[in-house]
């Protein structure tokens, strides 16, 4: 019997080390792995690589993260906040370093590697600071940018379902990032508000398919 | 240099809302541009896009009626009109990245008179660039309306020749939304449209770093 | 007010003209627009260039548009079907040209076409007859085609629900190939087997945004 | 040459059905190897995956309850197992060719001690070839097995040191089942795992066209 679900959150971050590239989904409150991302925090890793939207923003357990000194690398879209963080002082000092990626094409590349996309072409950024030293072509007379797939060996999602096998649904802006992470990651925890049992779920509207999740904790939130 | 005084930022919203056609596709960028939405009457379906994952954002929720799961690009809760659907960020993108957005409204640092624009960085040491999904609007949508105060705090011009601030794209603006005006950016550079009322072409002109034609 | 909704074929195809590029959704019988084929028929076109997945199969009118002469190039996956058809003998006398395309690679193509993509690289068909005269790059260690997106005039699709901004359901294994061409097209027609009243459709649940949509006919099948 | 005689077609289905472990995601193929899930008891839980868009495709349905929106990618008539889940083509793709199949179970013209082989096209005038989705899950899937019969009609062998009908993928396929034997491909070729009763090493290397080690 296939069984993903786990007791705790330390057993569904079980094998995460040092230096571990990490997906983690949500965008601004909303569908984030508020739990694991805690989790994280008290295993006291360092030298992470963190793939997220935000870096900087006073939402969520990232920030915390950051300040511990446990993240190498951000490559996000927007570490900008509200306020000066504990990011602004570490990036400042050279303490971490960071990749800053188009919404889009952030959101492109994580798909790639879930599609066995190695790299592709995009308009976005041609001919801005953030394509100097890409490669570029000119295709149907528009200049594109070169991009390669970006992969992780884990990603923390967040569901509002999930079964035993792994499938997950999302609420409202809670999708965001989520489905594209669980799909490019080598491993997928996932935490989600309701466990539902086999069979429930309707396939037409399961919105991450079990095969890309490999544990699954459920949170038990209120919401 | 006198101070001229204009359209006041509410204003501004509800001058670019009245251009906005029945039927588009449009998304709204953080800050000023959200404004635009206030001004849109329901019965003018115009389908407002947010980059995190909807089409169809409604107005604001009532207050007791908050759903905490329904927010937009800025952050703030959102309520979704009938029609709306949600989906995840690479679908979201494909949105915009698919040149399926008839619009994109967007504020900006400078406007360039060949259309290039530049709204997310300074350039200055020391401040985290942050994108987020300017880029993508800037090379996806149909069109591009910059929505923002005709010049910058200490009097420099916002309207230029060329940027001289990071661009977030090149040649996509076709029309700016001021505080003083509304001005056309065409093959042979900024055409002034519209002024403000009480302001002259020569008032706009003097306040501005690019010759308006 | 916006609304899509077409009262007939006729109005449906409006403006299809000759020399047209269609793309046609449907996998085996399921899912593929026949009413709208059947109405091309009628149209007594030609020079069409069709990208569907399949093209000499048994089922629905593409056999029929192909036998008809309507049809200079097939663009697809699957031309094979059993016993010899219009298809074979036009493709041996030479009157319709066939490109011949990997499933996953257009599927990928034609999504590429939807959101922004010119080009990507994919190692499926490295190696093959398939990728003869295409360029390549090895990634990662892995040799991958670069492959281009594929777009089209019109696409004709098949739904189960519609609504009046053209926001689309599909059922069961009727998804297949209608959501990618519904956002590849630069016009999409779609047929619907019911109207729903708008706000009927649940946001979480379409498919297929309207905004990738241009007109709607209801069948009104009786399934 | 005698005539041999190893495994039914049931047989081989059954055979290679008995080494999909539990948990396992797998594509079969049309044709012969669709039969292997047939000797997958539903109790053992494998989840098959049909490229139209299906994951966790269950039994053939009894009559008069078949829908006729179900179907697999050979067109025939399927049901869906509690937990399964239905996407559109990209996404379907996505689960092949972003690697996360176990297995693709592929029927073959020709396979060769190196893992290349040889499903789509006999490279014969005047005969539409037809891919399908062969090339993305003989790239895509993380091992491919092939199920064919050990020799072609007319006596030709199918195991052969290099393909010479057009290739379907390079270096893909890790094991071969025929009606006479299992046999992996390891870095140095072919090597024999598994005889039909009754068949012995020296009978199965007589009708390969090349060594099985």
């Amino acid at each position: 019997m296939i069984d993903k679900f786990v007791p705790s959150v330390e057993a569904a971050l079980d094998g995460i080390g040092n230096g571990a590239t990490l997906m983690i989904g949500g965008f601004g409150t909303v569908g984030q792995p508020d739990c694991l991302v805690d989790g994280l925090i008290a295993r006291g890793l360092r030298d992470l690589v963190v793939i997220a939207n935000n870096a900087g923003g006073d939402f969520g357990g990232l920030p915390k993260l950051i300040e511990q000194g446990a993240i190498a690398k951000v490559i996000c879209s927007y570490p900008r906040a509200t306020g000066k963080t504990a990011f602004d002082a570490l990036l400042a000092a050279g303490k971490i370093e960071l990749e800053i990626v188009p919404q889009g094409t952030l959101a492109e590349r994580i798909r790639a590697a879930g599609v066995g996309v190695p790299a592709f072409y995009t308009p976005t950024a041609a001919g801005t600071a953030l394509a100097e030293g890409k490669e570029t072509r000119v295709i149907n007379g528009r200049e594109a940018v070169l991009e390669y797939a970006l992969a992780a060996d884990f990603a923390l999602v967040q569901a509002w379902e999930a079964d035993r096998w792994g499938n997950l649904t999302y609420r409202g802006t809670g999708r965001n990032f989520n489905p594209i992470m669980a799909a490019a990651a080598r491993f997928t925890i996932a935490t989600a508000h309701h466990a539902r049992p086999l069979g429930a779920l309707d396939p037409e509207h399961v919105m991450t398919p079990g095969l890309f999740v490999q544990r699954v904790f459920v949170a038990g939130s209120a919401l | 240099m006198t101070e001229i005084k204009g359209w006041s930022r509410p204003d501004m919203a509800r001058r670019l809302a009245a251009d906005i056609p029945e039927g588009w596709a449009v998304n709204l960028g953080i800050g000023l541009p959200t404004l635009v939405a206030n001004y849109v009457p329901l019965d003018r379906e115009v389908i407002f896009h947010s980059e995190n994952g909807v089409l169809g954002v409604g107005p604001a929720p009532e207050p007791g009626a908050e759903d905490p799961w329904m927010i937009n690009a800025g952050k703030q809760l959102i309520t979704l009109r009938p029609g709306a659907s949600l989906m995840g960020q690479a679908d979201s993108f494909a949105v915009i990245r698919g040149r399926h957005l008839d619009l994109a409204v967007l504020g900006g640092y400078q406007v360039a008179a060949n259309g290039d624009f530049a709204n997310w960085s300074t350039g200055r040491a020391g401040e985290a660039p942050a994108v987020g999904g300017a880029m993508d609007l800037g090379a996806g949508a149909k069109q591009v309306w910059v929505l923002m105060e005709h010049v910058a705090k200490g009097g420099v011009a916002k309207l230029v020749e060329r940027c001289s601030y990071p661009l977030t794209a090149r040649g996509s603006v076709t029309r700016v939304y001021t505080d003083l005006a509304v001005i056309d950016i065409t093959a042979s550079g900024f055409v002034l449209r519209e002024c403000a009322p009480g302001l002259s072409r020569a008032d706009v002109q003097a306040v501005s770093g690019a010759p308006l034609g």
